[in-house]
């Protein structure tokens, strides 16, 4: 019995007991205990990592003294602990760039209700990470939508209302299919629990006994999961959500947030329904056609806005198509690649919401592209981590992009005739619309400013804010140099995962 | 399948249809209270009373005070009092 | 403007280069080519053109000139037919998707295990050992509620959760004090005190039966609470209606003296040592159940009121989340405050 | 098939009801409307979960004289469940209410169509 395999539950216990104590706090206070808590997260998840590198296989986590069945359960598995601690360094580093910038957005007396937010946020990603459970995996899900609709709404104009208005409505239509998949899961398997359900699923794909249910539980959930990480033809809320939303609240939203919901969504088919099942039933070649035209809409109207925080939202919603390219190739391969996507667009999207926003207050808080002349000057340390997110998501070498779009591919090759040939064409197209993009804003950045608009006195950027700035260029470098060891992870993970 | 079941669930469905067809929204609100009973009503057949009863206090009660006390702050805002005076 | 010069920017290598060179191309272009001719005469179409030739020089005026255009284009859209045709085609479009999904899931219907059967997969050894060993190992009568607040205790945890960051999120957006940015705080304070107009002050008959029921409806949420591990109810009804029994008292008596024993500060600290409570005591539980050692809570009498370890406690703790989440749903709602 | 769905008829309706909630919140365009389709879709959820736990000729899961035996009581998973549910679905319909009062008192109007107009073209003017 040691210590480290109670880690996973000591993260959450931290977040949710963190959020509570928040609540009683000033707002200063609030901030500092917010980034703490962070802090420890991280390091627990460190931590966690380092255990579950020495396992066998993964290990169950009882809440309470119930085995499975029963009573609800956590699950320590490789994957599980690398993910929370990439999520977990990026948002670190995400509560230290951004934080400073707040009160531009919220009203100090706000900052504390914000905080508890960020909490409960990062409570329910450990959460989705690690339970066994789907039921718990609803409940979390709930908080999470309730916490990321707060994130969006302190900042308190009418463009920030009317999105959270339809992030809400989208999601809230997305909780009520993914309860009903539940519902008719626990219907025709009576359990509710990873291990279980996995076991009586595949005694019904075996027998064949309720297997219609089967499919339009797979179908419900999927849908669900979908609209909630913004998939290319729901992504309808997203855009406006993460273009209006305070940065740091942008950055956990598009960076972190939609990750877990993917994460889960990954866990479900891997665990719950087994991915040959997934595999024959077409839900796979859905995801892969729905993935791969979101790729190239997503750039084509990235390429279309005017304004640089509306780039970089549409952006997001072009890389979470290649996630879920990956996801709808069907194979190991594929799989491992999204998961490596997953985390090089974390740390590279985070980083690009709060280098914009640096860039933007340095031109009097205009988003206008033309505006932006020469804030690659007037804030030096922000232009250059602007570029490296932007060659990161680009697919530059030595970055996490160019890493993980190789992985696609190479995942895309053993696939059969046309597949194949559509996830190479995808991936040069979609790479060469991100090119023009994200170069012309980087060119634009490092333009002549014009002489006749005025621009504020530049303010400094606090010397700990730079400094996570930094930090989260180098991870994003780290991705694209130390990848072998990731892959090799998530690789022995996904094998622990069935 | 007793007949009282089937009215009841007979009625549910009249009255989340009639949720979106009456003109009024303090209609369609009290026919929302409606639903919600006659769902607490039919937990209480299925032998859920715990159901039954916090649907009672909860959906039929606080959701309900809930929109109420929204229609009540929109009127407020619009401020036709006239209108509200006529209706005394 | 020369005619050849136009048709030299009309061509698209020609707006690549525009595009590249001011970074502003794509969508300004769409906006002056695709608009079919307005009835009324665009405001700015010839300040748009000197603009075209100043290109360069004015770029921000020209931005603003744009903006105005654009403006006025959305303003013209809201009251074309094209609109309502495309409203139309979204309604039967979302009434087509609704039917179909009814269609789907009563197919599925049809396949699920049959309705109040003895056999279905639900009816397994899960429930077996709730329903048999349940008093033994919760000693809670009610198997509900020893099942939502033992066995699956932190499912139950993140539901109080739920309710405590939604009250968070409604004191985001209604709390007044705490203003937006863009609206005078006098005329929102004014609207408030507007709404308070419509309230029927010192009521006799309502005051009077308040003050019979209001003791009535607490006492009641009180035992509701108390029995959550003896029978129906438990901490989720017991808290409703204790707050139900608090907004009555509100309405009757007004805020003034409702606000004597319930205030922000209260709000917070009440939900801090319930949430608290039931955070520390779960964790502790948690602990011990996985690391195999025993919480050493006894278990006590079924059927005594003094029993069932931790459930009525916990049972009181969400109860009183769950009381002050709604009255101050209500109180938000009301006056934006309390 | 019709005999099955008169067999499951709870079920059948909770589907319907589903639908029909499913249905109001992406066709009406007022936003209370919206907010009860969105409340008639979790509640047709919460029925369809809790006949799931109806077991014919079986008791409330409330132990009685003692008797402990798993055929006296129906299941209580469900009814578990659907507590959890109703009260999420409670704070939702909070949630969405203040958001709703918050769009009013700026746009001064219900319709959300109206509102994403009316908010557009606040930036441009």
């Amino acid at each position: 019995m040691t210590l480290a395999r109670n880690f996973p539950f000591f993260s959450i216990l931290v977040c949710l007991v963190g959020s509570v104590v928040t609540s009683v706090l000033k707002p200063r206070a609030a901030k500092a205990l917010t980034i703490i808590i962070a802090g420890v997260v991280l390091v627990l998840s460190a931590f966690t990592l380092r255990y579950a590198l020495a396992l066998e296989s993964a290990e169950p986590f009882m809440m309470g003294h119930f085995p499975a069945p029963w009573g609800n359960e956590l699950r320590i598995g490789r994957l599980e602990a690398l993910m929370a601690t990439g999520i977990s360094a990026v948002l670190f580093i995400t509560l230290l760039a951004g934080f400073y910038h707040m009160p531009a957005f919220v009203s100090e007396k706000k900052l504390g209700l914000y905080c508890i937010m960020v909490d409960l946020a990062m409570c329910a990603i450990l959460v989705m990470l690690y339970t066994n459970d789907l039921f718990t995996a609803y409940v979390f899900i709930e908080i999470m939508t309730i916490a990321s609709c707060a994130l969006v709404i302190v900042r308190q104009n009418g463009h920030t209302l009317v999105a959270a208005t339809r992030y809400m409505i989208m999601n809230l239509l997305a909780s009520g299919l993914v309860l009903l998949g539940i519902s008719m899961l626990y219907g025709i398997t009576g359990h509710l629990l990873m291990e279980p359900l996995g076991r009586s699923v595949r005694h019904i794909v075996e027998t064949g006994q309720y297997i219609e249910p089967l499919t339009v539980v797979i179908a419900l959930i999927t849908a669900g999961l979908a609209i909630k990480s913004a998939m290319f033809p729901f992504h309808a809320w997203a855009p406006d959500t993460y273009a209006f939303a305070p940065p740091m609240s942008s950055a956990i939203l598009s960076g972190l947030i939609g990750k877990a919901y993917i994460f889960l969504l990954i866990k479900f088919f891997y665990r719950v329904i087994g991915l040959d099942v997934i595999v024959g039933t077409n839900v796979d070649s859905v995801l892969f056609v729905c993935g791969v035209s979101g790729m190239l809409m997503g750039s084509v109207l990235a390429i279309s806005q005017r304004d640089i925080r509306r780039m970089v939202a549409y952006s997001s919603v072009s890389q979470i198509g290649y996630i879920y390219m990956g996801l709808g190739m069907g194979t190991e391969a594929g799989v491992a690649a999204a998961l490596f996507q997953m985390l090089a667009h974390a740390a590279a999207k985070s980083l690009l919401f709060l280098s914009t926003n640096e860039l933007v207050s340095v031109s009097g808080d205009r988003k206008r592209f033309h505006y932006l002349h020469g804030a690659g000057y007037r804030n030096p340390v922000a232009g250059v981590v602007f570029t490296v997110g932007a060659m990161s998501l680009v697919g530059i070498p030595f970055t996490g992009g160019f890493i993980a779009k190789l992985n696609l591919a190479t995942a895309g090759m053993p696939m059969g005739g046309w597949m194949r040939a559509l996830v190479l064409i995808a991936l040069a197209i979609s790479t060469l619309l991100n090119a023009v993009y994200y170069l012309h804003t980087v060119v634009s950045l490092y333009r002549r400013a014009p002489a006749e608009i005025d621009y504020p006195p530049s303010h400094r950027v606090p010397r700990h804010a730079a400094a996570a700035l930094v930090i989260s260029m180098l991870l994003t470098v780290y991705l694209g140099l130390g990848s072998g060891p990731i892959m090799r992870v998530i690789e022995a993970g996904l094998k622990m995962f069935a | 399948m007793s007949f009282v079941k089937i009215a009841l669930l007979g009625m549910l469905i009249v009255c989340a249809l009639g949720v979106s067809f009456t003109r009024n929204l303090l209609t369609s609100l009290i026919v929302y209270m409606a639903y919600s009973l006659m769902m607490a009503v039919i937990w209480m057949l299925l032998e859920s009373p715990d159901l039954a009863i916090t649907e009672a206090a909860v959906g039929a009660g606080i959701t309900s005070v809930l929109f109420f006390v929204t229609l009540k702050k929109i009127h407020a805002i619009k401020g036709d009092k006239d209108h509200e005076q006529a209706q005394k | 403007m020369s005619k050849r010069r136009s048709d030299w920017e009309q061509r698209p290598q020609a707006r690549f280069l525009r595009w590249m060179r001011d970074g502003y191309g794509a969508l300004d272009d769409q906006i002056t080519t695709s608009i079919s001719q307005p009835a009324a005469p665009r405001p700015d179409q010839e300040a748009m053109e000197a603009h075209d030739i100043l290109v360069g020089t004015h770029r921000h005026e020209r931005e603003l000139a744009l903006d105005r255009l654009a403006h006025y284009d959305l303003q013209n859209w809201a009251n074309t037919r094209g609109r309502k045709v495309l409203g139309r085609l979204y309604a039967v479009l979302a009434l087509l998707l609704g039917l179909i999904l009814i269609y789907f899931l009563l197919n599925t219907v049809a396949f699920m295990p049959r309705f109040a059967s003895a056999d279905v997969p639900a009816n397994n050894e899960v429930i077996a050992r709730y329903v048999e060993k349940g008093l033994e190992e919760t000693g809670a009568i009610n198997i509900v509620a020893g099942m939502i607040l033992d066995y699956r205790a932190f499912d139950t945890l993140g539901e109080s959760t739920v309710l405590f960051i939604a009250a968070c999120a409604v004191l985001i957006l209604l709390r007044i004090d705490l203003d937006d940015h863009g609206q005078p705080m006098q005329q929102l304070i004014a609207e408030e005190s507007d709404d308070r107009h419509y309230e029927p002050k010192n009521d006799r008959i309502l005051q009077g039966s308040a003050m019979v029921l209001t003791p009535i409806i607490l006492l009641f949420g009180i035992y509701v609470l108390f029995n959550g591990h003896l029978g129906p109810g438990g901490g989720f009804s017991g808290g409703a209606i204790l707050s139900s029994g608090l907004i009555l008292y509100l309405n009757a008596f007004g805020f003034q003296k409702a606000g004597r024993f319930f205030t922000y500060k209260i709000f917070m600290w009440v939900s801090f040592f319930s949430l608290g409570f039931y955070g520390v005591a779960k964790a502790y539980s948690f602990y011990m159940g996985a690391n195999g050692l025993h919480s050493g809570i006894p278990l006590g009498t079924p059927g005594a009121i003094l029993s069932s370890g931790l459930i009525m406690p916990l049972n009181i703790a969400v109860g009183l989340v769950v009381a002050c989440t709604m009255y101050i749903f209500y109180a938000l709602f009301r006056k934006g405050g309390l | 098939m019709w005999q099955a769905l008169y067999d499951n008829l709870e079920q059948t309706v909770a589907v319907i009801l589903f639908g029909i909630g499913f249905t109001i919140l992406l066709l009406q365009r007022n936003l209370i409307r919206k907010i009860i389709g969105l409340n008639i879709m979790s509640t047709a959820t919460y029925l369809f979960l809790a006949s799931m736990g109806y077991i014919q000729g079986r008791k409330a899961p409330i132990v009685t004289d003692g008797v402990t035996d798993l055929a006296a009581y129906i299941n209580p998973i469900p009814a578990g469940l659907v507590l959890t549910g109703i009260v999420v679905s409670v704070s939702f319909t909070g949630i969405m209410l203040a958001l709703t009062v918050r769009l009013y008192r700026r746009y001064r109007t219900l319709d959300i169509d109206q509102i994403a107009l009316l908010a557009k073209g606040e930036d441009m003017a």
